[in-house]
């Protein structure tokens, strides 16, 4: 009889190994990383053959590209987005604005740390981040993916009070509503 | 009995919005009878931190300020400057300067050539031409440094000469880009359905343009032939030749006819600037930039970019940093009045393909 | 250009009376008008001189003299000519009146000048929120806003900013330092 | 044991259309990207991502019409499959095609769609409720030519089963499409329409409406959609096979001649935008109906 606990273990290594090989990125482009996007997924990059594809609406994607600096308007329909999503669901920090703010340190209308609001679990550094770089950022995920230590949805599950007051404190208007799906 | 009308939220999450902003449209069946926009989803706030860098540092801004062409920011922010402070530019500069932005106007066609077809639902031209852009942004990136972002057309020239045989890679990519914008026409120009879909949608006239201050591909698509190139020339582009082509239908398939032949043009420039270009120098050499002050005044500069005239308006109090720069990019007009009334009429099916055409870019819009 | 610029200031001496002009190097010229005949000017620009195309509109905050300075920069396609018209109004108080039915585009500028600067305009249509959500702070492209306070207080910074300001020092610091062998041949 | 083997025979049928439609699917998209100058993913690709939309949460649900959308629409494929002979001389792949008539089948080919047109608008999204509204009205407009060049044929070869249709190309030599060309080009232009590809995916255009009925159906709901669509447009291969193509002997002649006819909506498909929804309709109440009718005016003579 096969144990639970290892069939268990198998079925997370087959699980994994899928989803690491089917990365279907929400078409957002949240900033002017966006436009390295279509570089990324034609002809010379072609981010396809790895298993990365666009997915049009939040319920069907896997993976949130915040492409670039989110203002505090987008960010309102950013965390609406990514609640959306079905689990699993991974974010990409892509640029050097949503690690620091980068360029935009001192504006009144952009966020500096995207992890303070979502849970990031690659970041991909650079202004604008090459195709390379990229791709780079999806392999890295694809590691933590296979490795089963991309859990940034369990981190805001868990941490959600901490997360929603921090989004709250930037957007009076937030939505209260409950985070249950 | 009459329908009700439905509100369908177009972005600011879309795959058919160009860019991060957003529609409301009120449909009645597949009609659109009210559109509003609404904008604000990129606002970055350059324009204030402008007026807390200095000179050079919020020359690193005017790239950002629209990502699909960056270059005629920079020169704008460039000539700008230099007019204010009445410096002195050396003459093969300048004819770098036009080559440049004639690429950067070539990479930004390709990126349109995308944008409209995959509006349409032709996804293979998409694939096909920003792959060829690659080949531009790899001269950019021999050239500057950079593939997007290069921030090498500054303030007293450009920051360094064209490496060694730069000039014949440039003529051996146009020459491939040439065979390859005859690939496109096969593929969308020639196409029964391209055609069907867009003779007749997204109807700019001629009273529409000038009550609404159109500009660009869109008001040549109308019959009325401007280009702040021949109008109000700048850097070299009066010394050269070039035609302004323009189109009588006022819809979206007269202005890609437009812009078909612009891609043409911007081959024919920069060919003609490799063949005339002088020797010399590249850069008079700004002061300290710590302590560089500019005399008191303002200048309003403007050129044509890939969506129609840019202007740029710079206030300098006397100080190390400007004291104001204001940018009114094309999409400032065509992408919130204009479409709102252009989209009344028009089908769901068909805005996407309207905001591609009219030149929509919201990081412009928003700045 | 010259009898252009002379002819136009003519006809528009002519019709105004508190208008001053200047007179720049190339296609360019200012008219310093009151506030009061903005529409007026604007609209005899456009009607009867042909000047169709509004280029710009654009607003200076000039904090210590406690005023706002708008300028229309208007063109014309057939003179070749780029007209400024400039107004000054206190900053206090401001109210400009409203332009957006002599061009539809004008709308845009000014509910962008209403939310930026926090200029009345006189019967301006649209919604209240142009680029900004929820703002509550002084309208933020006055010069008295500190955007950096205001970021600092409200966002969080990555730890490691501070020695940015070091950087310098650093570089000056490293430059005197012994360049090992294999980037020798690299360096200048 | 008669039963026994038709059980194993009917599981074995939606295994191989589940297989198969979900290769060709991949083979598609290896095929549009060397199309499009570039390598593609791998052709086992949407086995992947089947897999991988199977294991995902699906922690709300619009209403119990939105989770019976997609079943709608998988029980419409699988007993559809029930009735399509997928060989010649039956074997293991028999299923029920002995009774199955061909008018039966026009009925459950429209069952699913409206299955899914319940579940996607009970899923609220304006979307979605756009995307059923094209959907519908595009079916109306491809099932006419559909409908005539199937009508054709029972009139000339005076059977309403496809059984009967394959015995008479069996008997002939000739395959239908060259015994009635005009009954076989509506369908085929017909067929466009079916598959959905450019210029007629105007029900889920992404540009357009966000991927349409299915905006809202991720994670199993996308998984059941995506093997019920595989198994779909393998039964219409089949189907097509079997009455123009004079069916197949074996699987390996079965996979080279639905793979040829698939080929035919892919290609066009990638060369062409869309067209709108009132054109789409034009379209198919042009030619393929002149060909409709020229089908039945021909059987009728002849």
């Amino acid at each position: 009889m096969i144990n639970d606990k290892n069939s268990q273990k198998i079925v997370d290594i087959i699980q994994n190994w899928a989803r690491k090989h089917s990365i279907w990125v929400l078409a957002y482009g949240t900033g002017c990383g966006a436009i390295e996007i279509p570089p990324t997924m034609t002809s010379r990059y072609d981010a396809e053959r790895l298993g990365v594809r666009g997915a049009a609406t939040p319920r069907q994607a896997d993976v949130l590209l915040v492409t670039g600096y989110l203002t505090t308007k987008t960010l309102k329909r950013v965390i609406r987005v990514y609640e959306q999503m079905q689990d699993p669901k991974f974010v990409i920090g892509f640029g050097s604005c949503t690690i620091n703010g980068g360029m935009y340190y001192d504006s009144y209308n952009t966020i500096k740390l995207l992890d303070k609001y979502l849970p990031v679990d690659v970041y991909i550094n650079g202004c604008m981040p090459r195709p390379e770089a990229v791709l780079a950022g999806f392999g890295k995920l694809q590691e933590i993916i296979a490795e089963g230590r991309a859990n940034g949805a369990q981190k805001y599950k868990d941490n959600l009070e901490w997360y929603k007051a921090n989004q709250k404190k930037i957007i009076p208007s937030l939505l209260t509503t409950d985070y249950n799906w | 009995m009459r329908e009700k009308a439905t509100t369908l939220y177009f972005g600011p999450q879309h795959p058919g919005i160009t860019g991060n902003m957003m529609i409301r449209l009120k449909v009645e069946g597949d009609t659109i009878i009210k559109a509003t926009t609404e904008v604000g989803y990129l606002h970055r706030a350059f324009e204030k931190l402008q007026e807390k860098r200095n000179w050079l540092q919020s020359f690193t801004m005017m790239c950002r300020f629209c990502v699909p062409e960056t270059d005629p920011m920079e020169e704008l922010y460039a000539r700008a400057v230099e007019e204010i402070e009445g410096r002195e530019v050396p003459e093969r500069a300048k004819y770098i300067r036009v080559m440049v932005l004639e690429l950067a106007r070539l990479a930004s066609f390709m990126l349109w050539y995308g944008g409209q077809n995959g509006s349409l639902g032709l996804y293979t031209m998409g694939q096909w031409s920003v792959g060829d852009r690659n080949y531009i942004l790899d001269l950019f990136e021999e050239l500057t440094g950079g593939r997007i972002y290069h921030m090498y057309i500054w303030p007293g020239g450009v920051r360094r000469d064209l490496p060694k045989g730069f000039e014949g890679r440039v003529l051996k990519t146009l020459d491939y880009l040439e065979k390859r914008l005859d690939d496109y026409d096969d593929l969308m120009f020639d196409n029964a359905i391209f055609k069907k879909r867009t003779q007749g949608v997204g109807i700019v006239d001629k009273a529409t343009a000038v009550e609404h201050g159109v500009v660009g591909a869109v008001l040549r698509g109308c019959g009325i032939k401007s280009d702040i190139r021949i109008d109000d020339p700048y850097e070299v582009y009066d010394k050269l030749d070039f035609i302004v082509p323009t189109s009588d239908g006022a819809d979206i398939w007269s202005r890609a006819l437009v812009r078909r032949q612009e891609a043409r043009q911007s081959i024919r420039i920069i060919r003609q600037v490799i063949d005339t270009m002088p020797g010399g120098s590249v850069y008079n050499k700004i002061p300290n930039p710590q302590k560089w002050k500019l005399p008191k005044g303002d200048a309003y500069v403007r050129a044509e970019s890939v969506r129609g005239e840019v202007g740029l308006y710079v206030v300098s109090d006397g100080g190390t940093m400007p004291r104001r720069v204001h940018l009114r990019g094309a999409a400032y007009v065509h992408g919130i009045t204009l479409l709102e009334d252009v989209l009344v009429g028009e089908n769901i099916a068909d805005v996407s393909a309207i905001m591609n055409s009219l030149g929509t870019c919201p990081p412009e819009i928003e700045r | 250009m010259k009898d252009i610029k002379a002819k136009l200031t003519e006809k528009i001496k002519a019709s105004f009376d508190t208008v001053s002009e200047k007179d720049y190097n190339g296609n360019r010229l200012d008219f310093h008008v009151d506030v009061k005949i903005i529409p007026q000017i604007l609209t005899f620009l456009k009607v009867n001189l042909g000047y169709i195309h509004l280029s710009h509109i654009s607003c200076v905050d000039w904090l210590e003299e406690g005023e706002f300075e708008i300028i229309y920069i208007l063109w014309s396609p057939v003179e070749k000519l780029k007209v400024f018209v400039r107004t000054r109004i206190n900053r206090e108080k401001p109210v400009l009146p409203n332009i957006d039915m002599i061009w539809r585009q004008a709308n845009t500028y000014e509910r962008e000048m209403r939310e930026m600067f926090g200029i009345e305009i006189e019967g301006l249509e649209g919604a209240e929120e142009f680029l900004l959500e929820d703002w509550q702070e002084m309208p933020p492209m006055r010069r008295d806003f500190q955007t950096e306070e205001y970021a600092e207080k409200t966002f969080w910074s990555r730890e490691g900013r501070e020695d940015a300001i070091d950087v310098r020092e650093e570089i000056i610091k490293r430059s005197r330092e012994e360049i090992p062998d294999f980037a020798k041949k690299y360096s200048r | 044991m008669d039963l026994l083997t038709n059980i194993l025979g009917a599981i074995a049928t939606i295994i191989l259309a589940f297989v198969v439609g979900m290769s060709y699917g991949g083979i598609v998209r290896k095929i549009t990207a060397r199309v499009h100058n570039r390598l593609g993913p791998p052709w086992y690709q949407n086995f992947i991502d089947a897999y991988k939309l199977f294991g995902k949460t699906t922690a709300i649900h619009h209403g119990w019409m939105q989770i019976m959308g997609p079943a709608f629409l998988m029980v419409s494929s699988v007993v559809t499959l029930m009735f399509v002979p997928v060989l010649n001389n039956g074997g293991w792949f028999t299923n029920l095609n002995f009774k199955g008539d061909l008018i039966f089948l026009l009925y459950l080919m429209v069952f699913g769609p409206l299955g899914m047109a319940l579940g996607a608008g009970q899923t609220g999204n304006p979307n979605s409720a756009i995307g059923v509204t094209r959907g519908l009205s595009q079916m109306v407009g491809f099932e006419i030519p559909w409908v005539m060049a199937l009508v054709a044929l029972m009139i000339q070869f005076n059977t309403t089963t496809i059984t009967g249709l394959m015995d008479v190309q069996q008997m002939s030599g000739t395959w239908l499409m060259f015994s009635s060309p005009f009954a076989f080009i509506a369908a085929v232009l017909a067929m466009l329409g079916m598959f959905r590809y450019s210029p007629f995916d105007i029900v889920g255009a992404p540009t357009e409406l966000a991927s349409g009925p299915v905006s809202e159906n991720g994670g199993k709901f996308l998984f059941t959609m995506m093997s019920s669509g595989s198994i779909f447009s393998f039964v219409k291969l089949t189907l097509y096979v079997d009455l123009f193509m004079g069916g197949a002997d074996n699987l390996i002649i079965l996979l080279i001649k639905t793979f040829s006819i698939y080929m035919i909506p892919v290609l066009y498909g990638i060369v062409s935008p869309r067209y709108r929804t009132e054109q789409a309709i034009r379209f198919f109440w042009g030619w393929p109906l002149f060909f409709g009718i020229l089908a039945i005016l021909y059987a009728a003579i002849f």
